[in-house]
């Protein structure tokens, strides 16, 4: 369901047509015609509401940070748009991983909804770990809380994989299932009296976790370490998306999982063990995730309180940023980008209340979410209009 | 005797052993609990022996699982057992937790079995929620608050087809693109119209129906005071179930779901087929919402539905695109949270890990007894071009 | 007006974006005909009568029903017509009922609710009207092909069709079905409606049709009456060039067994026995066809040898080595290729490029991988080595498999089982929908593979492949072995074991 | 916006009318209830506008959506210079000890926060702390006296999560009952949610099924359909933080924690250079910082002896009222 809809070349090479080949192969315009659409629509929206949709629009642009870029910046600017622009990757890190987690499922042909528990689940454990164990050389330290995040979220969604092999259960359902089976779980550790509540006297009635010890934070090369700069953990999760592309073009793995993706049953007669495939993509989602939330974790957030696991979306999105990248790296890559900057750059803080009131700004952003993702659906869409115009030029001749 | 029955039983005798240790019956000792979990097991172990290994191994299970609540009941103190199980109250509040969800998965059902993917049910009930209670605060009536969900829903619905099906977008993705959006739209219009107060406290309401059975032992809890709309969830159960398997139209939808090529060749037409199939889905995931708004708590807060569009998609998928099945999964689900509200009695630390109790009901059911669901065959597939 | 064809098709053109299926192509139909359209792979047959049917819209072109000229924009507006098509890939809901398919779009009603038990009474009265036995409860699902097919028929002739269009009726049937097809045809013609006929079947196109248009590459060739016309004159116009009608079979040499079945059972989706006690040799150097009615426990046969469905009894070897309980790895390690019946579901990842679809088999070994890691550029060389090797047109390494034709995707999926070097090659339905210059391929190359002392056995429903093709022929009738037969037995004995009957003489 | 400097020359109009006061810049960051929430980000908003007006200082508001927004959130208001940084409940502590100490020209308040216990100390940090425990005895003690006329039955509280804003309160509440009635019954559920008010509304039915002839509400959003069952179910409710008499009759009145006058407090004492960071403002009955709000006509039968009890309090008579629930 994830491959976009054959459509036909127009036989007379027109400029319109030479577009649809563009969409069919490379599918970087379309998407970019379709973001584009889709602030437009957004536009309205905001005027609808009386407010000044370019003021707004330039106003979340200047919150995502991009204007870092801008050679023209003056310097008071330029420090906000870095201090922007950190936050923007901060959560463009998480998003790309939550985002690889649905996108990896998706190309075995499973829907892996579950992102958002795996994420939980690798968040409680590298938690622990990165609380536990004060006194290891950094390094170290930092390896193993990433990695127990890794390995709790790959047994989490690992659970949903075994599921679905061993008993043919639906992957939607365990994973939401598992989805707030995490999230209760996840509230009950770090609630009061519960194992992982911290024991900082001070802070006996907060339901919230440990800090994580100072050899378990992830360095940060910008901005202030301490006020949320930018940790390495973007590196990482660009890495994965590398090792993603790889995993999944370049190995047996990859083939197997590709294979089983597009025709389980040819990928069974041919030899692959379907279900194994099953078990370990799963497993490797959930891996993806969890390393988000150990990333989060270990370079942000340093604690978890039992509100944060109740409210967390960041996970979520991650579903809309697989498939609007269209489940590829690249395509995750600049979806998580778009979407870390839509989140900061309507967040409250960037959005001046002359321009757009705070209430009315985060329900706001839901909207412009919403209206790119739903345009995006179908990136045919231009497309579609193109065939409608060639349809009646058709009746027009043939009348 | 075969395997199948005894399979049956095991999973019966699973349940009794829980069931004999908390009120009415209140069997203090752990010996009989225990022979009935055994007996589950042993029925479950035949059963698996004679081919009927799904049965089996859930009999196991439920043996299992009786064996762990029943001896747990039993060393509990008989006041709080008589304090959480309340069997009238519980039927009663499994019904109200299982309300929305039963909308919802019927409107799941319509849309999916036409073959649309509607991961969009939790945004569609949102709409509901508030489009509810705002009309029936403009109109001050609830039949026309009621309505006016209903429309939100339908052109939620008609937008979700427009790019589904008109557009052939991925339905997975315009789906959760309509949770945004009704997240987005709700709160919007939340904060403009009722800004600080929030909704007002004589909104209208769907009435409950009283029914004069208060002398009925259990029914009598359970059905003697029910909310309008719980009522004509059940109802739509049934009216789902004939419309989808003994109407023309019914039909029509399911061959649209199973086979749009062969619909169409016959001389359907999927594309309207899929509108009015996803309409109506949004429609009555809409009254799910509203339910929630003007049925029962009687006011609208930002993102109210809490993820109950996902159990109640979850609830079909688990009900194999079937009405009974799926309201099955509901009260199921709707038991689990009912009884989760009360076990803290037992327990006040535990408290929140009792909330994961319907989540992993469901699962174990689902695994057990369900397994392998197959969705309609065209699923998620728009009408190949012509 | 009165002696106007029944259908006139005027200039039709339809494009696929760059491709042109139909190319201003003319058709009459006269009225009480059966009119053969012929043509190889991609002709364009079924393109034509698809915008007959109104699922494509012509680019040019005109259709004249009874000499008036009409729009057919949607197959309800050709229902309406009183045109009726049954198509090459059936279109039927396979979990609905032979009732319920037959009624849908035009249901008897009771009330508001769907009157069951009259659509049941009405595929009765059909049914024996035309003598066309189906059985109106049972799901199309559990049906085979043959009656699937008949609902279809009915299907059209209920809602009322004068022109009847067939799109390659036969490819699913045994000769003794389409000589029932045949019967019912005659008559229908009788009763004043027009067929269309699509075969590639050339013995039928001369036993049933008046006439036949022939279509090469998008264009109409011509249209000839089948009076004086033989297999090799049609061929001739399909191909465009002179056409080998019969494989050429040297001595057989033969070897060692090398694939054995001992007394073998196995159960089919539903758990229901569909393979009953079945023992067979197949040797180096021989092919041994199996021949028998669709749904007569073949594919699961085919399924136990491969490893994908696990016999409840028996034995199978093969190559020596014992697979009974190997699943699929193991068995296509042991030396065993498998010509999967339908390509689309086992043979092929439509999806997948060519190098990736002709290395499924290997992509695990040191040619194409290392320690897990991929050697794209040497899939590709491979790839490109072999389809030129098998002549596989229409695309090169990286074009995706679903974008080949029938033809050459089955020659992709014969190229990769064949370079496996195997001992045991399953043939099953090595042929199935293929043009006359493609079947010439395949079986040349089944031929040479048995030459070459590989042992073959051969699936097919296609009896005059089976006996044109096999050593021996064995009958397979409800999952059981019902006679072996020598392939010059005449059609006449192989009809009456492949349909049961010989099974009491056997036991007698 | 971040090049906004004070008004040139003090000739604007509003600088006029109000010539005594300082026209400083003062932000608000609220906690991931939003402003919506009917509770205590609401009141620090309604005390922000107020200052805003009366006082005449520029305002800016931010809204958390999750907890990691907290420290960029506090940093962004002091970085674009404002005078006074609020931040709202208890959750904000780490936030604020991460962030006050890096910005010490800028005065920070904290609502619901010890700031003598943030780890790193920091001297420009005002904490305010409210006896929710006291307000919640008040409105205890005038649902124990009901109780008690009704002849004996329960008093129900619904919290949603066990945190120590909450706990005051129901503690309070219990002891209240219980001081005016010994025979009274107490119960208590949380919901585990703050957004959901179904679950809320299900625990309120179930303790007036077990004879709960009053339900007090401790859990925000989610509490509404606590207030609702009450509405339902003709027994009294009981508002809590604002005053949430308008949610209708049923209300026998609302266990007050005056966040507005917090932050109008906070907001004066900058302006009047009175501000003290590394300290406390204590909010109790004897400061009219928590209290009992409006009373419907049940309620009002018990006012006069409830306002006894609040005198009591007040004038440091009575103490030891707990704030942890056993
Ligand atoms: N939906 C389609 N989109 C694009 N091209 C198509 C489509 N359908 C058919 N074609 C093209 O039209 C040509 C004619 O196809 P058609 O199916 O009519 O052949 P045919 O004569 O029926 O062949 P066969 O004997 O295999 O059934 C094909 O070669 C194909 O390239
Ligand atoms: N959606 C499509 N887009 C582009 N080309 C298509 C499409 N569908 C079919 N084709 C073209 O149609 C041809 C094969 O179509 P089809 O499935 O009718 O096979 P076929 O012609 O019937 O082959 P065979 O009879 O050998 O099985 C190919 O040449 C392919 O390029
Ligand atoms: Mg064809
Ligand atoms: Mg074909």
């Amino acid at each position: 369901m994830s491959v976009p809809p054959e459509d036909e070349l127009p036989a007379n090479i027109t400029v319109a047509a030479r577009m649809a080949t563009f969409f069919r192969g490379g599918g970087v315009i379309a998407p970019i015609v379709t973001v584009l659409v889709a602030f437009i629509a957004g536009g309205f929206v905001v005027l609808l509401t009386g407010h000044n949709p370019i003021e707004t629009y330039s106003a979340i642009f200047k919150g995502t940070g991009f204007n870092w870029f801008f050679p023209w910046l003056s310097e008071d600017d330029r420090i906000i748009a870095a201090l922007n622009l950190q936050q923007t990757l901060i959560i463009t890190t998480p998003l790309i991983l939550t985002g690889l987690a649905v996108a990896f499922a998706f190309r075995c042909g499973l829907f892996n909804i579950g992102g958002q528990g795996q994420y939980i689940v690798g968040v409680i454990f590298s938690v622990w770990v990165g609380s536990s164990f004060d006194g290891l050389p950094a390094f170290v330290h930092i390896v193993l809380a990433i990695l127990a995040g890794m390995l709790s979220g790959a047994v989490w969604a690992g659970i949903a994989g075994l599921l679905k092999a061993l008993a043919g259960t639906n992957e939607v359902i365990t994973t939401i299932m598992l989805n707030w089976i995490a999230i209760w779980v996840g509230v009950w550790v770090f609630n009061l009296g519960s194992p992982l509540q911290n024991d900082n006297p001070a802070q006996v009635d907060v339901p919230v976790s440990n800090d994580i010890a100072a050899s378990a934070k992830l360095p940060v090369f910008w901005g202030d370490p301490q006020l949320q700069g930018l940790h390495i953990g973007i590196f990482i999760a660009l890495a994965a998306l590398v090792v993603f592309w790889v995993l999944l073009n370049r190995t047996t793995l990859g083939y197997e999982v590709r294979a089983v993706g597009f025709n389980p049953d040819a990928a069974e007669a041919s030899g692959i063990n379907v279900r194994r495939n099953y078990v370990l993509v799963m497993a490797i989602c959930g891996a993806f995730a969890g390393l988000g939330g150990a990333l989060d974790l270990l370079g942000w957030q340093f604690r978890v309180a039992t509100n944060d696991i109740q409210t967390t979306k960041l996970a979520f999105f991650g579903i809309a940023v697989a498939l609007l990248g269209r489940n590829t790296a690249i395509g995750t890559l600049l979806s998580a980008l778009l979407f870390a900057g839509l989140i900061t750059g309507t967040s409250v803080r960037n959005l001046d209340p002359t321009v757009f009131e705070p209430q009315l700004a985060t329900n706001l952003t839901y909207m412009i979410q919403g209206l790119v993702v739903l345009l995006i659906s179908t990136d045919v869409l231009v497309v579609y209009l193109m065939r409608l115009r060639r349809k009646r030029r058709a009746q027009a001749v043939t009348a | 005797m075969t395997a199948k029955r005894v399979g049956w039983a095991g999973v019966a005798l699973g349940f009794l052993a829980f069931f004999v240790a908390v009120p009415p019956l209140t069997v203090r000792s752990p010996l009989v609990v225990i022979v009935l979990a055994v007996l589950a097991m042993a029925a479950g172990s035949y059963a698996i022996a004679g081919g009927e290994r799904r049965l089996g191994w859930s009999a196991i299970v439920a043996g299992l699982v009786g064996l762990a609540g029943g001896y747990a009941a039993t060393q509990s103190g008989v006041a709080n057992l008589d304090r959480v199980v309340v069997w009238g109250a519980l039927g009663a509040a499994t019904l109200r937790y299982a309300t929305p969800l039963i909308f919802g998965a019927l409107g799941g059902l319509f849309s999916e079995r036409s073959g649309v993917i509607n991961i969009g049910l939790e945004g569609m009930m949102l709409m509901g929620a508030f489009f509810g209670a705002w009309g029936a605060d403009l109109t001050s009536s609830w039949i026309l608050g009621l309505l006016i969900a209903i429309a939100a829903g339908a052109v939620f619905g008609a937008l979700h087809a427009l790019f589904a099906v008109t557009f052939r977008a991925d339905q997975i993705v315009s789906g959760t693109a309509l949770n945004l959006l009704a997240v987005g739209i709700t709160g919007y219009l939340f904060v403009e119209v009722y800004g600080d107060l929030g909704t007002p406290d004589d909104l209208p309401q769907v009435p409950n129906v009283s029914l004069p059975i208060d002398w009925l032992p259990l029914l009598g809890d359970v059905f003697g005071e029910l909310n309008l709309l719980v009522w004509l969830a059940l109802g739509a159960v049934l009216v789902t179930w004939v419309f989808m398997f003994r109407t023309p139209m019914g039909l029509r939808l399911r061959s649209a779901g199973e086979n749009p090529l062969a619909a169409e060749t016959a001389g359907l037409n999927v594309v309207r087929t899929r509108y009015f199939a996803v309409m109506t889905s949004g429609g009555l995931a809409a009254m799910g919402g509203a339910f929630l708004s003007i049925g029962f708590l009687h006011t609208f807060t930002q993102e109210m539905t809490a993820g109950r569009g996902f159990i109640a998609l979850a609830a079909l998928i688990f009900g194999r695109w079937r009405p009974g099945l799926a309201l099955t999964a509901t009260l199921l689900f709707g038991f689990g949270s009912a009884l989760a509200g009360r076990l803290p009695v037992f327990s006040p630390s535990g408290a929140v890990l009792f909330q994961a109790l319907p989540y992993v009901l469901t699962l174990i059911a689902v695994t057990g007894l369900i397994g392998r669901s197959i969705p309609p065959l065209a699923l998620g597939r728009p009408l190949p071009r012509s | 007006m009165a002696d106007a064809p029944a259908l006139e098709l005027r200039g039709i053109t339809k494009r696929f974006g760059a491709l042109v299926a139909n190319n201003s192509v003319d058709f009459e139909l006269r009225r009480g005909e059966i009119h053969a359209l012929l043509g190889e792979n991609g002709a364009g047959k079924s393109t034509l009568m698809n915008v007959l049917y109104g699922l494509h819209q012509p680019d040019e072109g005109q259709i004249l029903l009874d000499g008036e000229p009409v729009t057919i924009d949607s197959p309800r507006r050709a229902i309406g017509l009183g045109i009726g098509m049954v198509h090459q890939h059936f279109m039927l809901v396979p979990v609905m009922t032979v009732a319920e398919n037959l009624v849908l779009g035009a249901e008897p009603r009771s009330g508001l609710l769907l009157d069951y038990k009259g659509a049941a009474k009405r595929v009765r009265e059909l049914s024996s009207q035309f003598g066309l036995a189906v059985d109106p409860d049972a799901k199309v699902e559990d049906i085979g092909v043959g009656t699937q097919q008949r609902v279809e028929i009915l299907r059209a002739l209920f809602r009322g069709a004068k022109v009847l269009v067939l799109d390659e009726p036969t490819a699913v049937l045994t000769p003794q079905e389409a000589q029932d097809l045949f019967v019912v045809l005659r008559r229908l013609t009788e009763q004043g409606t027009s067929v269309v006929f699509i075969s590639h079947k050339l013995n039928e196109v001369l036993d049933i049709a008046d006439r036949v248009t022939v279509l090469r590459r998008g264009e109409k060739i011509d249209t000839v009456s089948t009076e004086g016309a033989t297999e090799r004159s049609l061929a001739g116009l399909m191909v465009g060039r002179e056409v080998l009608l019969r494989v050429e079979k040297p001595e057989q040499t033969l070897g060692d067994p090398l694939l054995t079945l001992e007394h073998v059972s196995a159960v089919d989706d539903r758990e229901l026995p569909a393979v009953d006690d079945v023992s067979l040799e197949v040797r180096a150097g021989e092919i041994v066809g199996l021949a028998g009615v669709d749904a007569n426990g073949q594919s699961e046969l085919i399924e136990a040898i491969m490893g994908l469905r696990t016999p409840t009894a028996g034995k199978i070897t093969a190559a020596g080595k014992d697979v009974t309980r190997c699943g699929p790895r193991d068995t296509l390690a042991a030396g065993v290729s498998h010509i999967a019946e339908d390509r689309h579901r086992r043979g092929l990842v439509l999806e997948f490029d060519l190098a990736e679809n002709l290395c499924l088999r290997e992509y695990k070994t040191p040619a194409f991988s290392t320690r897990g890691f991929l050697s794209p550029s040497k899939m590709v060389a491979r790839a490109r080595k072999l389809l030129q090797e098998f002549d596989v047109r229409g695309g090169d390494p990286e074009t995706r498999a679903g974008a080949l034709s029938g033809g050459n995707q089955q020659k992709v999926v014969i190229a990769r089982e064949l370079t496996a070097d195997p001992k045991v090659i399953i043939a099953a339905q090595p042929t199935r929908g293929l043009d006359v210059g493609a079947i010439e391929f395949v079986h040349r190359r089944l031929v040479e593979e048995r030459d070459a002392g590989k042992g073959v056995l051969l699936v097919s429903l296609e009896l005059e492949e089976i006996r044109s093709l096999s050593d021996r022929v064995l009958v397979i009738y409800e999952g059981r072995i019902v006679a072996e037969l020598p392939p010059e037995a005449s059609e006449e004995d192989f009809g009456v074991y492949m349909t049961g009957g010989g099974r009491d003489e056997r036991a007698a | 916006g971040s090049d906004e400097e004070e008004p040139a020359g003090g000739g604007t109009p509003s600088a006029e009318e109000t010539p005594a006061k300082e026209a400083i810049k003062v932000g608000l960051v609220t906690d991931i209830g939003g402003l919506n929430d009917r509770s205590f980000n609401q009141l620090a908003n309604e005390g922000l506008e107020r200052a805003k007006s009366e006082l005449g200082v520029e305002t800016r508001v931010l809204i958390s959506k999750a907890n990691s927004d907290y420290v960029p959130n506090l940093s962004t208001l002091a970085q674009q210079q404002y005078d006074l940084v609020i931040g709202v409940g208890f959750l904000m502590a780490d936030a604020m000890n991460t962030v006050a100490p890096k910005f010490p020209n800028t005065k920070f308040a904290i609502i619901d926060v010890d700031a003598t216990s943030l780890e790193a100390k920091p001297t420009n940090v005002s904490g305010a702390l409210f006896k929710e425990n006291e307000a919640g005895y008040l409105v205890g003690y005038m649902a124990g006296l009901y109780i008690k006329d009704e002849g004996g039955g329960t008093a129900g509280s619904v919290g949603g999560q066990k945190i120590p804003p909450v706990d005051h309160y129901i503690a309070g509440y219990q002891a209240g009952v219980q001081a005016a009635n010994p025979d009274a019954k107490v119960v208590n559920g949380y919901s585990q949610k703050f957004d959901d008010p179904a679950p809320c509304k299900e625990l309120a039915l179930d303790q007036i099924a077990q004879g709960a002839k009053v339900v007090f509400q401790v859990a925000g959003g989610c509490g509404l359909g606590a207030l609702d069952a009450a509405k339902e179910k003709s027994v009294q409710g009981i508002g809590v933080d604002a005053d949430q008499a308008y949610l209708g009759d049923q209300i026998m009145t609302s266990a007050l924690k005056k966040v507005d006058v917090a932050v109008e407090n906070e907001i004066k004492a900058v302006q009047d250079g009175s501000f003290k960071g590394g300290d406390n403002a204590i909010f109790d009955v004897k400061s009219g910082g928590v209290g009992i709000g409006e009373t419907n006509e049940v309620g009002a039968k018990y006012a006069d002896q409830v306002k006894e009890i609040q005198d009591k309090i007040a004038s440091g008579e009575l103490t030891d009222i707990p704030d942890t629930v056993k």
